[in-house]
């Protein structure tokens, strides 16, 4: 199999259209790693400045087509990050981006800062769908402004790409996607889960200890297609599409849809070698038709 | 209870008592399924169930010939040293107690198993022991009362059951080494989702640190004692 | 059987809680009738002023626990509806509810004008999940001031209950639920279609001729179960769940979760007798926990 | 190509060639899947099918005794009345065939069927009639070419197949009576979601107005002509 499936997300060369989304992958030490052959990037698990307990069980409930999560963003804090994980990330052959988390844009700037220059630190995710406390705690995601702040805040701080996840309970992800473009951001990732919730009819009350949690899975792809492909629509950076991948095939229609990559997430969960999977289904999709490069994929990307 | 054998030579040769397989299958729910390895010989495990919801459902219904994805042997399984050994299991804890007695046994240890169920009808007839105590909640066979009342001390307590089973069993034994269940997500150790809450404060997974623990360990009070979830169509 | 399953909605007496969704059930004299036993009462296809001809096919594509359709509300108008089936739903023993569709909030006001006091229209459910033309194609649910006007204009001109069904893809449903409460709508309908695309991998384009459709079926449930909480939340008027309901679990769960009521749709598709289902089985889920009404459910709704 | 048996007793006694039924299944796709029925005989029914997708490939894994719920029959069938019928269908075309043989002949007409495929290996074995055509694109069998080019003409054309092929056969026959084929949502008339565009503008459903239609009527070129779509686990 020899297609080219190396793709240029502004200047970051990848050697492969398929990532590992945030806080499905750990910090990458975790899983077998059989897929790092395939690895496009990884993007680690959400950070805060500071180390979270995250929230009390029951943390996940499947659905049909898709699995609740509420997590609550647990993690060692980014000292411990850069102690315990970064220098692993400095020997692998893959980026490693880490997944920003703040409850102000300071915080997010500050987490830049301190990682700006870490060997093993490719670039930034910025994760918008955190409440902003400052704010009576709206997403951030949900407010072009405020994502807009966000994303400067971080760009200030660093020279390393910034690339920002977008939240997909938002009316417009078009106006959204064009603000954090205008503050700076090198790529959007779209899309973050949606809030569900799912009751216990024994307890008559959520499921979830959290009451509510973010959906992600097969289920989703429908929504995360179309919203990736608005995104991509509205922007001139590239867009990376998430949400509900698991077949080469599903990677396919967001490629088509207008994005220059994905990421896999809930997939890995069930098959810790659906990245490689998916990306051998990309190259095998691609000979079929007779392309020699992801490049040459027919895009369906009417602008705006 | 259902004894599903799956042919897995890898998993068999190294599986330790209270260790667990992931297991998935087409046509199945869209996570893997946690399950004990109940026995292992040769080439094949044994995984004991019963239909609690469609994903034990389905597999229940398979046949021979059918092919599962089976993840493992993952999770920590239990430490067994010293002279002897309580096994105090209720229900389907019954799952890693014959890789416990094998390996007690390898360990030269003298082995007590202690089974208790509602009634006579649910008592697992497939116990193993130098010495075994039944014990049901109607007095129907053996003693009357918990399995955890029924039980003797020894120099390593194991025991699987109900959360709330485990419970009793941390207040008598604090050092006692439990088997918990949780709702799980990867079962590797990436997703966070099996969180069991710790007395020290903070979060284990019980995939990965777990899903045995010292019975002191866990908080007990905010370890979910009732996982009531169900999959729709 | 002996529980009382039947609800008030603001004075709209049903005989059970669970509905036929529009759309799904057409104008009522098409499915083989099996389940009106156990209809609550049928919401009506959505109507425009003037009859229109929908979207050309493909216009459904099944994905993973649900399906996007694109119908365009297809329709004949308004007159035919009176005309061909109004004097049928005069005789039945359940509610008819008409959805009404416009592309300004007057055409709404003269829809509601031009149906009050026709013999089997019972009253109105307004989807606000159609583009607002006069302003840019916005959609009216997406806009609390939007949707607010509509809801007034339809208020105006009818004395009879106005339900207001509410667009999923907001940021904060819980505003548009308060806007459309205080311009004095009757009940809350959550929630319609989310927004979704899917991609043809041999042609290179979206699978709908229009390119989007709306997502429905089980995938969503999760969604739509905490939008419609959200809402319920909100309001002090009675929210009607909608979502991915084929089971009377299902259903149970929107109840639990502070709904009055609910409706089902694309199950319909699958099981004939959907309505029916879920109806006895919420009389035996009652029945086995002890409860003698619906009303001794216990609800989750902590208010905002 | 498969035959798959159902015992539906009241639709095996009642069905007319070229009505439906659409097919559900616990453990299926989401939505039904419509199928012509292919035969009927006492309480029993046939369809006939080939794995193209997620469900007709778990309909093929179907064992003697799997429950299949049938919904039908449904939608309107062919108009056969006159002295002689042609029946021009091509690959899985075949479906609605048989019971229009059965149908023609109880009325008294003469039965021509021609039958249509790439190659020799893909006709289909049991074709009947009084006369019968093959035509394969590659000539290893029959004639070579097309159907439509190998029929003859007769009062009554009825045809099955792509649409493309049915486009072929509206050309030369306005007055043919075709079977299209379109997504369906809920087969029976709810969803709007099978529409069939018409020439007088507008849209019929395929699964109550059709899925025969008077070949003149259909706006061939809005008819999708592939219908891609595949659900994804
Ligand atoms: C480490 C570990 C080992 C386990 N070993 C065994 C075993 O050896 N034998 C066995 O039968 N079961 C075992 N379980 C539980 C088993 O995984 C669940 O019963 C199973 O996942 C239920 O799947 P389902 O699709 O049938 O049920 P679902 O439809 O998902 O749920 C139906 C019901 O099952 C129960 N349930 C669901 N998930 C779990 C869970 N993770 N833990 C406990 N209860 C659950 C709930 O009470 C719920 O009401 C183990 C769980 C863990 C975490
Ligand atoms: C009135 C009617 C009668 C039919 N009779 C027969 C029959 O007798 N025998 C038979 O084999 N098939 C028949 N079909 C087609 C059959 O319904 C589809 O092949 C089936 O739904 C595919 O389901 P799947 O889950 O296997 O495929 P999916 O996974 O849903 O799709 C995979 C592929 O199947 C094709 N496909 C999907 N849906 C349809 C559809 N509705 N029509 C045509 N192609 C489709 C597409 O090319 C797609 O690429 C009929 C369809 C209609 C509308
Ligand atoms: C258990 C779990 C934890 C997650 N944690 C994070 C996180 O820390 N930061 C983040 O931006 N997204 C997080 N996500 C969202 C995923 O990165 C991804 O956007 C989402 O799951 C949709 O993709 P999928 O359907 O392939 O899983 C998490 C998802 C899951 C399931
Ligand atoms: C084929 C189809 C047509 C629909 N038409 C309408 C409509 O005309 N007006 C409307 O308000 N909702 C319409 N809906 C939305 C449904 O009423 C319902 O809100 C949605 O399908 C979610 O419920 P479900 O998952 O039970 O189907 C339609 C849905 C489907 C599937
Ligand atoms: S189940 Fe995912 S971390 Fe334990
Ligand atoms: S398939 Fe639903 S109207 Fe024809």
């Amino acid at each position: 199999m020899n297609a080219d499936l190396s793709v240029d997300i502004r200047g970051m060369r990848l050697r492969g259209p398929v990532l590992a989304a945030s806080g499905t992958f750990g910090y990458g030490t975790e899983v077998p790693l059989l897929e790092r052959r395939a690895l496009g990037a990884m993007v680690s698990k959400g950070i805060f400045l500071r180390a979270r307990e995250g929230t009390a069980p029951p943390r996940i409930v499947e659905t049909p087509g898709g699995m609740l999560n509420a997590i609550g963003l647990q993690g060692p804090g980014v000292e411990a990050l850069i102690r315990d994980f970064a220098p692993s990330w400095a020997e692998w052959d893959f980026p490693v981006l880490v997944n920003i988390n703040g409850e102000s844009s300071s915080e997010y700037g500050e987490l830049a800062a301190r990682l700006d220059g870490v060997p093993g630190v490719a670039g930034f995710e910025i994760n918008i769908s955190c409440p902003n406390v400052e704010q009576g705690g709206l997403y951030f995601g949900n407010d072009p402004r405020a994502a807009a702040a966000v994303t400067e805040a971080v760009r200030r701080r660093t020279k390393l790409p910034v690339w920002v996840k977008l939240t997909p309970m938002v009316s417009d992800i078009g106006v959204i996607a064009r603000a954090v473009e205008g503050a700076g951001a090198d790529a959007l990732c779209a899309i973050n889960t949606f809030v569900g919730m799912s009751i216990d009819l024994n307890a008559y009350k959520p499921r979830l200890s959290f009451r509510t949690g973010g959906l992600s899975g097969p289920a989703i792809r429908p929504l995360a297609v179309h919203l990736a492909h608005q995104a991509a629509r509205a922007v001139r950076i590239p867009v990376i599409g998430i949400g509900g991948i698991t077949r080469a095939e599903d990677a396919l229609e967001f490629l088509v849809a207008g994005c220059a990559a994905v990421q896999v997430g809930t997939a890995t969960f069930v098959n810790p070698k659906a990245i490689a999977d998916v990306h051998d289904g990309i190259a095998a999709f691609l000979e079929a038709k007779g392309f020699s490069a992801l490049t040459d994929l027919p895009r369906y990307l009417p602008r705006d | 209870m259902f004894v599903l054998g799956l042919e897995a030579p890898e998993i068999a040769s190294s599986v330790r008592a209270g260790q667990f397989v992931n297991l998935g299958w087409a046509g199945g729910p869209l996570l893997r399924r946690p399950f004990s390895v109940y026995r292992a010989d040769g080439d094949h495990i044994e995984v004991v169930l019963k239909a609690v919801g469609a994903g034990t459902a389905q597999l229940l219904g398979m046949e021979l010939g059918d092919r599962v994805s089976c993840l493992g042997p993952l999770g920590r399984g239990f430490e067994l040293a010293g002279r002897s050994a309580v096994l105090v299991s209720g229900g389907l804890g019954v799952a890693p107690m014959p890789l416990v007695v094998r390996d007690a046994r390898t360990s030269g240890m003298e082995v007590t198993w202690v089974h208790g169920a509602r009634t006579a009808a649910e008592l697992c007839a497939e116990a193993e022991g130098d010495t075994l105590i039944w014990a049901t909640d109607d007095g129907s066979q053996g003693f009357h009362g918990t399995a955890v009342a029924a039980a003797p001390d020894g120099d390593v307590v194991v025991a699987c059951g109900p959360n709330r089973m485990l419970a009793a069993v941390a207040e008598r034994w604090p050092h006692a080494q439990v088997a918990v269940e949780t709702y799980m997500g990867c079962g590797t150790g990436v997703c966070l989702g099996c969180a069991v809450p710790l007395r020290r404060g903070g979060y284990d997974r019980a995939c990965k640190e777990g899903p045995v623990y010292h019975a002191a360990d866990i908080d007990w009070s905010a370890l979910p004692s009732h996982l009531a979830y169900a999959v729709g169509a």
